[in-house]
């Protein structure tokens, strides 16, 4: 039942931040709701017992990636956003078209509810750091190898695009 | 050597071909090379007449390879009596190419030449090839380099022709690779092999809804080509815009490749649909003969008027092949190499007469035959082979095509033999608007003669229209057992509807 | 305990290959004066890349005596199969014609960075590893290697506004698509439990999925559509490709591409059960419509290609919805083609664009066949095979679908074979435009060409040669397809096979 | 006990206002964040998932190890992995783009179309 | 077959004089010209004389073939030649008139351009008519039929600067290759019902009553006779195909006099005759062909009436005397027609030959209005002509009363014929004279008066609507200006020609006399002698035709006898009218005729406008055709619909590009519309694929 409270406070936290997203007109205004959006994501993954993933969520998404954001919406001197009208197609068809979308997956997850169940958070060890990191460093070794080179690429990219004109 | 001349003869142009790509830029030598290439592969191509086993019916020369073992494609080469002589059509009619390009071409000579003998080898292939992917390969390998050759060293409307004609014969043929696409499919083991999937369908494994649209699906490759009425559009403009090679080799070779896959495949492979669909295709045979010439009639323009005598002339050839008929059907082989011989011929003559005048339009010429009396005579023996005079190598393919005609239909007989009379009205007309009459045009007094080169390259056909036209038995040896085997099934399907129409022909 | 022998290396062997010499790139460029140009790394990266296919040889020979190898590794991360390999051939070879076709490109267009040949070399093992991956997290993170070095790779160009337009273009909607692609493998995992491809594949196999796996799946076709790609989701392609760099279309337009198709193969043959043959009937049929009528009215040159790109994934798609062995091989089969002509075709446009790329347009083209006879003899021979005529790869490729479609024997198939080659004689006449131009109209462009550097040469001859090699004597390279379709299908599925080998023994039956 | 559909709900309607984002934003910068808000929908998806299947995995329900079954929340790690190399490479684009053309509206950024 | 006679050598003469002086003959002096050609001509006559001769000993007909021509499955046709008494006729007419015209043409061509092509074309018609009489089947025979079609299209188009002669030589050929047409569909249905060609063949089997019997409605052997009678109409000037043979005029004299005249235009009564076992079969193909016969004949005749040009007098002359031939075919005489045919040929050849030397005498004057007293001046060419005139009028006992008189009996007894043709016959008969005659006052009598008519007159130009200043004076380039110098006056013409007339004058005078019929004490030779081939009436196939109710004829002798001099008597006099209207009208008051053409002002138009037929043909078929192709076919179906089809399907797809591309309006918002809406799509197919499970 405290779950069940808690989840909807924080659901409500993230629907919230996400249409203020949304309706703010100031980039840097929208970064803050997203911030928003993500620490209320990780309380909702402390709420799914995921611990580490919550300690995850809120270090690099909210820590490092938001500042990114918000570094590059200062360096950028990104003023409120113009009201323009360049795309009738975004409104005319791709809003109905999310819409369905999100209706169709709403519905089918609703459908499925019973097959679902319900998720509980017992004394498992589901978000123990110790299992993720045997999972991390045994099965998902490539993977997490791998991911050097995206990082590399990532850095390189960085680096090509954004350096001074000579 | 029986094994690996089809090969050879196929290929040699390719190879002369690769090694004009890597001489050097004297445009002499190269023109004396493509000579000599194409001269060397007509003399490998006398072999095949000499040692072929006439009165046989059934491929001789065969090769037959794995070519991609995956799909069962083979390389399958193999000649009878029909394809022998488009072979042969095409080997004799390549060196005359060369010969009158010889000057009009002098800018990116070595692409020409290049360009015109690796479409003779496309075109030789396409009547060998035994294999029906093998066939296609060859059939779209002819459009590339003729399509270059009129847009390249064509005349001013060269760019509308030569995507016209590609268009055209591109769209149509994707239909029959489908077709064959689902033939290959349809046989167990999959096959592409031509004898196999024709006994496929004899058989009667496919339905007769999907009979009828892989009919269809030749059918409009090979009529555009032909060019069947009312698909021929593209034939006046490439011929009118082509170099005097290019039109040569497309009136000559490219045409009958179409009346040949109606033959070979339409008709061999799928004889009841052929029957089925005789009716309409026939009519438009004769559609094609009359009104081709009818509009040839009101052309001012030389090679116009020649390309819609093509248009009629096919038209004869298709109305044989449809007729089932032994005379018909032999009538239509010859025909297709008559009309190669001939039309070829006026080709390189009407070229001629462009070298020296720089225009096909009847208004800048007449009375041109006090200045080139030598240039009239052969035009003169051109359009009588084509006109069809008796003892000229028309007539005898024209006679048995109306001939088997008639024994299907009569009325088919009659309204083709109009066409006896329109190809006069348009031929004759055509002469003398170049050559009789006065001079109106003080340039064309001094125009000079052809010159010998001119001539060695005009003697081969003249002398041909005529020996085909006395000799023909020579050549019908050979046909005669070929159309037979491919017509026999056809024949057979049409046991019943002929008794009717004999009688309906007949007493009354 | 060491779990990782070498057996486990060698399946992921090109990968560090080639990000060996990735690393070594980036190590040698500070060491190079800063306007020096950057040829030799780009000498270097084109080892790298042939080292990676002798690394791939190296992987075929194992997979030949070694039948264990050829089952999952990295704790069934990836699986080294015939079907990997074949791609793990192929992409290297991409990148080496693109690099070779980059080195006078950078020069021409004075760019000084060695980053370049880094990304590329980089975003090769990204798109590598797509091709042998079975597990979603793999898979995933590869595509996004290779995404984010083509995002770059884009925006190379970075001071003109065309370049970085692309870049922002490729980049915003390619992650919108990856986080579409990204849902569905959550609920996909939420459906099976599983990330493991093959272990997806057994879960859906018996009965009856759930409808969230199709909802799963369908969020991943929007993914993979979008990365090959195809309509609806195609729309991207034209205006990326028109504003990148021109031998970075050549690669984007083939390497990820091909990877793409290799993760879609793999990804939907594991769905097989839920049916979503329709769909990509659908998007086959639409790809190919909108990809070619749109390139008849195109004027430049790259945007055309592009235009015939979309085309040519709706050709790939037929080969799909076909869902049968032919129908995967000729897939296969169909990106090595495709890659071996549009390679060498952006190889051309990148030579003639000159500086600045101001030569795309078709216009520019005119009379090319006297300037520079042997580029416009090479475009010629790519355009033919885009075309589709016999004796290129082009041809084969393009005839191989449809067999796989009418050998799928259902009426439906037919028609979108009828579809498929009507498409491919309009296409015709866009390519032809080409041509025409190229051979039979009078030169327009004051500035002679600048020759061929020896490179861009190589680049061509051997495209050209891929090309013309494809369509002629395809043999082994069908053989090999033919292998990777046959590691795809795993034996489960052997049942419907034997249905199928036995409704073509009776063709009757069925065409009727 | 909190439904799992309800997570999943919750991450659908994030994800689509992630999408409206993207579509309704002018700025490219925001747009991006919509991005990373359906990135985050979607790990809360996996997130909850992993729950269920761990779940079911203890209940020896599935074939797959009881380890196997976190696998989401593995996947969520390398989603934000990737999020951050994207924020790195995006945001350097975004600046190159600015460079440019001085704008970042994205309706402005259509110099390449038809 | 072995072929001792070696029938192939006598056309092979010829073409091989043709290809020498075709292929050298620029080369040659013209003497060498015309050595090789008459040699090879000369060669041909005699060989064709010793070939018949040998030939009369052995068994006929004769037959050898030299080999096959045309083969498709069963159907085969040789080149085999076939020698029985028409032939016979038939080859010694046209190789021995065709060597006197040869020998004539020597003079009358010597000043020319083209001398060597003139004798090469010449030679060449040689070859083609050999063929079509010896041919053994009737492919070969059109192979001749064709030929000669071929050899009169260059002939007529001799002189090819002019563009009357040109459009004479192509109306010549097209419409022959009309007549052609319905000769093929005849072979056709020959070949449909008996499988070949070969004269042996079909006529063996007709022989079987019981399965060929009498086809009295219109069945497949009338169709067939029928068709064969088209092609005969072509060749033949009948009517409707008449109206190239004035035309035809336009080619030199020797040419109209050989090939106009002599021979070619009898291959169609040559046909009729060799067919009769046909047409025996089929008695309302008879009717028509006596009809049409008949027709022509009266026809031609009145239209002879008006024309003021020699050539042209002499080429309606012969549309007439065709339709006698023709018409006796028609009434099954064709004896009688073969018989005409050879006095036809005689003194028709004369005629043209001796108004070749009138115009040779006066410089290529062809009008007749500007001749007149050139008795004295040319008086060789006046004693030839005069006989000539007499003969055709039908005086006795000329050539032309006797072959003539025997078609007009049979028309008037035969059962298919009937009083009514006989009349007609008598009455062209009269006409015939009438013109003749005309001609024979024009020219001969009076006052010799040059340039007396305008040229340019609209009244006096009756030519071919194509070109109305020409032919009625037709100066030509080629033959006029070449006389022009150096001819002061009126001048006879050498001997070489000269001879030839005298010959041909001698022929016109006793040519009759093997047709002397029984009632005047002859024995009629030339009927006996082709009594084997052609069953007329009496023989067997006539038995089969008539009945028994014919079958008293001879028992009433007597009575025939004096029945047929009666009707001699009748074409004599009709003869001696004409003679007497021409003397009065053209000798006695020469004014009268102008007086009374301006009278009948229209009617005299009509017919000297020949009934305006060749103005109808052009208004009814030619224009309205040229017109239908034109604007109908070529720039309506060919460029307007097909080729805007085609090209409509280009500017489609490239307007369904056009609208497929605005998809691509290059904002990214948009683009990710289309994903999003496209997502949209892909999942709702997929859940209602997943519900539907």
């Amino acid at each position: 039942m405290l779950h069940q409270i808690l989840f909807i406070i924080f659901g409500l936290i993230c629907v919230a931040g996400a249409v203020n997203l949304l309706a703010q007109r100031h980039p840097i205004n929208s970064a803050l709701s997203l911030v928003v959006v993500m620490a209320s994501l990780a309380m909702i993954y402390l709420l799914l017992g995921a611990e580490f993933v919550a300690a995850v969520q809120v270090i690099v998404y909210a820590g490092a990636i938001m500042v990114l954001f918000v570094f590059v919406i200062m360096l950028l001197n990104a003023g409120a956003e113009e009201r323009t009208t360049g795309s009738i197609i975004a409104l005319a068809l791709g809003v109905p078209g999310v819409i369905a979308l999100g209706a169709l997956v709403g519905w089918t997850l609703i459908s499925h509810n019973q097959q679902l169940g319900g998720v509980s958070v017992g004394p498992t060890n589901f978000g123990k750091t110790q299992n993720i990191a045997h999972l991390l460093f045994k099965d998902f070794l490539l993977p997490f190898e791998i991911t050097s080179v995206l990082i590399l690429i990532a850095i390189m990219g960085a680096v090509v695009l954004g350096r001074r004109e000579s | 050597m029986n094994e690996s001349i089809l090969t050879l003869v196929t290929f040699l142009p390719t190879i002369g071909a690769v090694l004009l790509m890597f001489m050097p830029r004297n445009d002499r030598m190269l023109r004396a090379v493509a000579l000599i290439v194409s001269l060397v592969t007509f003399g490998f191509s006398l072999y095949l007449p000499i040692q072929f086993q006439h009165g046989v019916n059934g491929f001789q020369f065969q090769t037959d390879k794995v070519w991609i073992s995956l799909a069962n494609i083979h390389y399958h080469m193999g000649a009878d009596g029909i394809s022998m002589w488009l072979v042969l059509l095409t080997t004799f009619l390549v060196p005359l190419g060369v010969l009158v390009s010889w000057k009009s071409i002098h800018d990116r000579v070595k692409e020409f030449f290049v360009l015109l003998l690796l479409l003779e080898t496309a075109m030789i292939g396409v009547f060998l090839a035994l294999d029906l992917f093998l066939f296609y390969v060859y059939w779209e390998a002819t459009l590339i380099p003729m399509a270059l050759l009129i847009g390249m060293y064509g005349h001013e409307r060269r760019v509308y022709a030569a995507v016209k004609f590609f268009l055209y014969t591109m769209v149509a043929s994707v239909f029959m690779l489908a077709a064959i696409i689902y033939l290959w499919a349809a046989a167990t083991p999959h096959s592409f092999d031509y004898a196999t999937l024709r006994q496929l369908i004899a058989q009667g494994n496919i339905s007769t809804g999907a009979l009828q649209w892989l009919f269809l699906g030749f059918f409009i490759a090979f009529a555009v080509k032909v060019p069947l009425f009312p698909l021929h559009t593209w034939l006046p403009d490439a011929h009118v815009e082509a170099p005097t090679a290019g039109s040569v080799l497309l009136a000559g070779v490219l045409l009958k490749m179409g009346t040949y896959g109606l033959l070979r495949f339409n008709v061999g492979m799928f004889p009841a649909q052929s029957q089925h669909n005789a009716a309409w295709i026939n009519t438009l045979a004769i559609i094609g003969i009359i009104y081709g010439a009818l509009v040839a009639l009101v052309q001012p323009n030389l090679k116009k008027l020649i390309a819609y005598s093509s248009v009629s002339h096919l038209g004869f050839v298709v109305l044989g092949i449809f007729t089932f008929t032994q005379a018909g059907t032999d009538g239509a082989v010859y025909q297709m190499l008559n009309h190669g011989v001939s039309t070829g011929a006026l080709f390189m003559l009407a070229g001629m007469l462009y070298e020296r005048k720089h225009t096909y339009e009847f208004k800048e010429f007449g009375g041109l035959a006090t200045p080139m009396p030598v240039y009239a005579t052969f035009f003169l023996i051109a359009v009588l082979s084509s006109v069809g005079l008796p003892l000229m190598n028309g007539f005898v393919g024209e006679f048995l095509v109306l001939s088997g005609a008639f024994q299907y239909k009569a009325l088919y007989g009659i309204l083709g033999a109009s066409g006896v009379i329109w190809g006069a009205c348009y031929l004759l007309w055509m002469y003398q608007k170049v050559f009789y009459g006065e001079i109106h045009h003080d340039e064309n007094k001094t125009l000079p003669d052809i010159d010998r080169r001119e001539q060695i390259s005009l003697w081969p056909v003249a002398v041909m229209a005529l020996v085909m036209g006395i000799i023909s038995p020579y050549w019908m040896k050979s046909i005669d057992p070929a159309v037979s085997g491919t017509i026999s099934q056809a024949s057979q399907a049409r046991v019943a509807p002929a008794a009717t129409n004999l009688s309906a022909g007949g007493q009354k | 305990m060491n779990p990782i022998s070498i057996d486990q290396y060698v399946r992921i062997l090109p990968e560090l290959v080639l990000t060996a010499f990735g690393i070594a790139v980036m190590m040698i460029d500070p060491l190079l004066k800063p306007s020096a140009s950057r040829r030799p790394l780009g000498y270097l990266s084109l080892l790298g890349t042939i080292a990676a296919m002798g690394a791939t040889v190296v992987q075929m020979h194992a997979l030949a005596t070694d039948p264990s190898f050829g089952t999952p590794g990295w704790f069934g991360m990836v699986r080294v199969d015939n079907f990997a390999v074949f791609f793990h051939m192929l992409i290297p070879a991409i990148s080496a014609i693109c690099i070779l076709a980059s080195l006078e490109y950078l020069d021409t267009q004075k760019i000084n960075t060695g980053e370049y040949y880094g990304l590329i070399l980089f975003g090769t093992v990204g798109m590598t590893l797509m091709t042998s991956a079975v597990e979603l997290v793999l898979i995933f993170i590869a595509l996004e290697i290779s995404s984010i070095a083509t995002y770059i790779l884009a925006g190379y160009r970075r001071r003109t506004a065309s370049s970085t337009e692309s870049a922002i273009k490729y980049f915003l909607l390619g992650s919108f698509a990856t986080a579409f692609f990204l849902y569905g493998v959550a609920l996909m995992y939420g459906a099976t439990g599983s990330t493991d491809v093959l272990a997806i594949q057994r879960a859906l196999a018996p009965g009856t999925p759930s409808l969230l796996a199709y909802v799963a799946t369908a969020l991943m076709i929007v993914g993979l559509g979008f990365k090959v790609a195809s309509a609806p989701f195609h729309v991207w392609t034209p205006d990326v490709y028109e504003g990148a760099p021109a031998p970075v279309v050549a690669l984007m337009s083939t390497g990820p591409k091909a990877a793409a198709f290799a993760v879609m193969l793999r990804v939907l043959f594991a769905t097989t059960g839920t049916g979503w043959f329709a769909l990509i009937w659908i998007s086959a049929a639409l790809s190919m419509t909108i990809g070619n009528f749109g390139a008849l009215i195109q004027n430049n040159v790259k945007r055309m290609l592009a235009y015939s790109s979309i085309a040519h994934a709706g050709y790939i798609l037929v080969a799909f919805a076909a869902q049968n062995d032919i129908g995967i091989s000729a897939a296969i089969f169909y990106t090595a083609s495709y890659a071996a002509m549009n390679v060498g075709a952006f190889a051309v446009v990148s030579h003639f664009a000159s500086g600045g790329e101001r030569y795309v347009s078709i216009d520019d083209y005119a009379g090319l066949g006297k300037r520079a006879p042997l580029l416009a003899f090479t475009l010629t021979i790519f355009l033919l095979s885009l075309i589709g005529i016999p004796a290129t790869a082009g041809f084969l490729g393009k005839y191989y679908v449809f067999t796989a479609a009418i050998s799928a024997h259902s009426n439906a198939m037919v028609w979108l074979t009828i579809i498929g080659v009507v498409n491919s004689a309009v296409a015709s006449y866009y390519y032809l435009r080409l041509i025409v131009m190229m051979y039979m109209r009078e030169q327009t462009v004051a500035e002679p060409p600048t020759p061929a550097t020896p490179s861009m040469r190589l680049a061509l001859v051997i495209a050209a040669i891929a090309t013309i090699w494809l369509g002629v004597i395809p043999g082994r390279t069908l053989d090999r397809a033919t292998q990777g379709a046959a590691d795809l299908r795993p034996k489960t599925t052997a049942p419907s096979a034997d249905l199928k080998a036995q409704q073509a023994s009776q063709p009757a039956t069925l065409v009727k | 006990m909190v439904p799992l559909s309800w997570y999943l709900i919750l991450s659908t309607i994030l994800f689509c206002m992630g999408v409206f984002g993207f579509l309704l934003k002018r700025n490219i910068i925001t747009n991006f964040m919509s991005i990373e808000l359906m990135l985050n929908a979607v790990n809360l998806s996996f997130v909850a998932f992993a729950n269920y299947w761990h779940a079911r995995a203890v209940q020896g329900v599935t074939p797959a190890g009881v380890e196997k079954a976190l696998s989401g929340q593995v996947f969520v790690f390398f989603v934000m992995v990737v999020a951050a190399a994207e924020a790195a490479v995006g945001l350097a684009i975004i600046i190159a783009v600015f460079r440019t053309r001085e704008t970042l509206n994205v309706d402005r950024v259509n110099l390449l179309k038809l | 077959m072995t072929d001792t006679l070696h029938l192939w050598v006598i056309p092979l003469l010829p073409l091989v004089g043709a290809a020498i002086n075709g292929l050298f003959g620029r080369h040659f002096k013209n003497a060498v010209v015309s050595a090789v050609a008459l040699l090879f001509t000369a060669a041909s006559f005699a060989y064709a004389l010793w070939a018949v001769l040998q030939a009369l000993h052995m068994q006929l007909p004769y037959q050898g073939s030299v080999g096959t021509w045309i083969t498709a499955g069963n159907f085969s046709a040789p080149f085999g030649f076939y020698l029985d008494q028409l032939s016979m006729i038939m080859v010694l007419v046209v190789t021995g008139v065709g060597f006197l015209i040869h020998i004539y043409s020597v003079g009358y061509m010597a000043h020319e351009g083209g001398y060597y092509r003139f004798f090469a074309y010449l030679n060449l018609f040689m070859f083609f008519m050999l063929t079509l009489v010896l041919a053994n089947n009737y492919l070969l025979m059109f192979v001749g039929w064709e030929g000669v079609g071929l050899a009169s299209y260059l002939l007529i188009g001799f002189y090819f600067l002019r563009d009357s002669a040109a459009n004479a030589g192509k109306k010549a050929f097209i419409v022959n290759r009309i007549g052609d047409f319905a000769f093929l569909i005849g072979m056709f249905l020959l070949i449909q019902h008996f499988g070949t060609l070969n004269y042996t063949g079909i006529f063996d089997a007709l022989k079987n009553a019981d399965k060929f019997p009498i086809d009295q409605g219109w069945g497949w052997i009338t169709i067939t006779a029928l068709c064969l009678l088209g092609g005969a109409t072509g060749k033949s000037a009948q009517v409707p195909l008449y109206v190239w043979l004035p035309d035809a005029m336009e080619g030199p004299t020797p040419v109209s006099a050989l090939i106009h005249a002599a021979t070619m235009v009898t291959a169609g009564i040559y046909m009729i005759a060799r067919s009769h076992s046909i047409f025996n079969l089929a008695p309302h193909a008879l009717e028509i062909v006596a009809v049409v016969g008949c027709l022509t004949a009266i026809f031609a005749a009145t239209m002879g009436l008006a024309q003021t040009d020699i050539k042209r007098v002499l080429a309606y002359s012969t549309v007439s005397q065709l339709g006698y031939m023709v018409m006796a075919c028609g009434v099954a005489a064709y004896a009688a027609g073969i018989f005409h045919l050879m006095t036809h040929a005689f003194f028709k050849a004369l005629l043209f030959l001796g108004a070749g030397s009138v115009i040779h005498a006066i410089g290529g004057e062809q009008d007749m209005r500007r001749m007149g007293g050139l008795r004295k001046k040319i008086p060789v060419t006046f004693w030839v002509m005069t006989v000539a005139t007499f003969a055709i009028a039908g005086f006795p006992p000329l050539a032309g009363f006797f072959s003539k008189d025997e078609i007009l009996g049979a028309a008037y007894t035969s059962p298919h014929g009937g009083h009514l043709l006989w009349a007609i016959g008598v009455i062209t008969a009269g006409l015939t004279s009438f013109y003749m005659f005309r001609l024979w006052f024009m020219t001969f009598f009076g006052e010799y008066k040059p340039g007396a008519v305008d040229v340019g007159e609209e009244a006096h130009s009756p030519s071919a609507p194509a070109h109305p200043a020409h032919a009625a004076a037709s100066h030509s380039h080629g033959h006029a200006d070449d006389h022009a110098h150096g001819h002061g006056g009126v001048h006879e013409s050498p001997w070489i020609m000269l001879a030839p007339l005298v010959l041909l004058a001698v022929l016109s005078f006793t040519g009759g006399w093997v047709g002397v019929p029984k009632f005047m004490g002859g024995h009629n030779e030339i009927a006996t002698f082709l009594s084997p081939v052609l069953e007329s009436p009496g023989n067997v196939g006539a038995e089969r035709l008539q009945g028994a109710e014919n079958g008293q004829l001879p028992a009433k002798e007597e009575e025939h006898a004096r029945e047929e001099w009666i009707l001699a008597g009748t074409s004599v006099a009709a003869a001696a009218l004409g003679l007497f209207f021409a003397w009065f009208l053209y000798y006695k008051r020469p004014e009268l005729p102008d007086r009374i053409t301006s009278r009948m002002h229209g009617l005299y138009l009509t017919v000297l406008h020949k009934y305006y037929i060749d103005e109808a043909y052009g208004l009814i078929f030619v224009k309205p055709l040229l017109a239908l192709s034109t604007f109908v076919f070529w720039k309506g179906v060919d460029q307007g619909i097909i080729d805007g089809m085609v090209n409509g399907a280009g500017t489609a797809s490239k307007g369904i590009g056009n609208e497929l591309r605005r998809m691509q309006s290059g904002n990214i918002r948009s683009y990710a519309a289309w994903v999003a809406l496209g997502g949209a799509a892909v999942l709702a197919y997929m859940i209602w694929l997943g519900v539907g499970k």
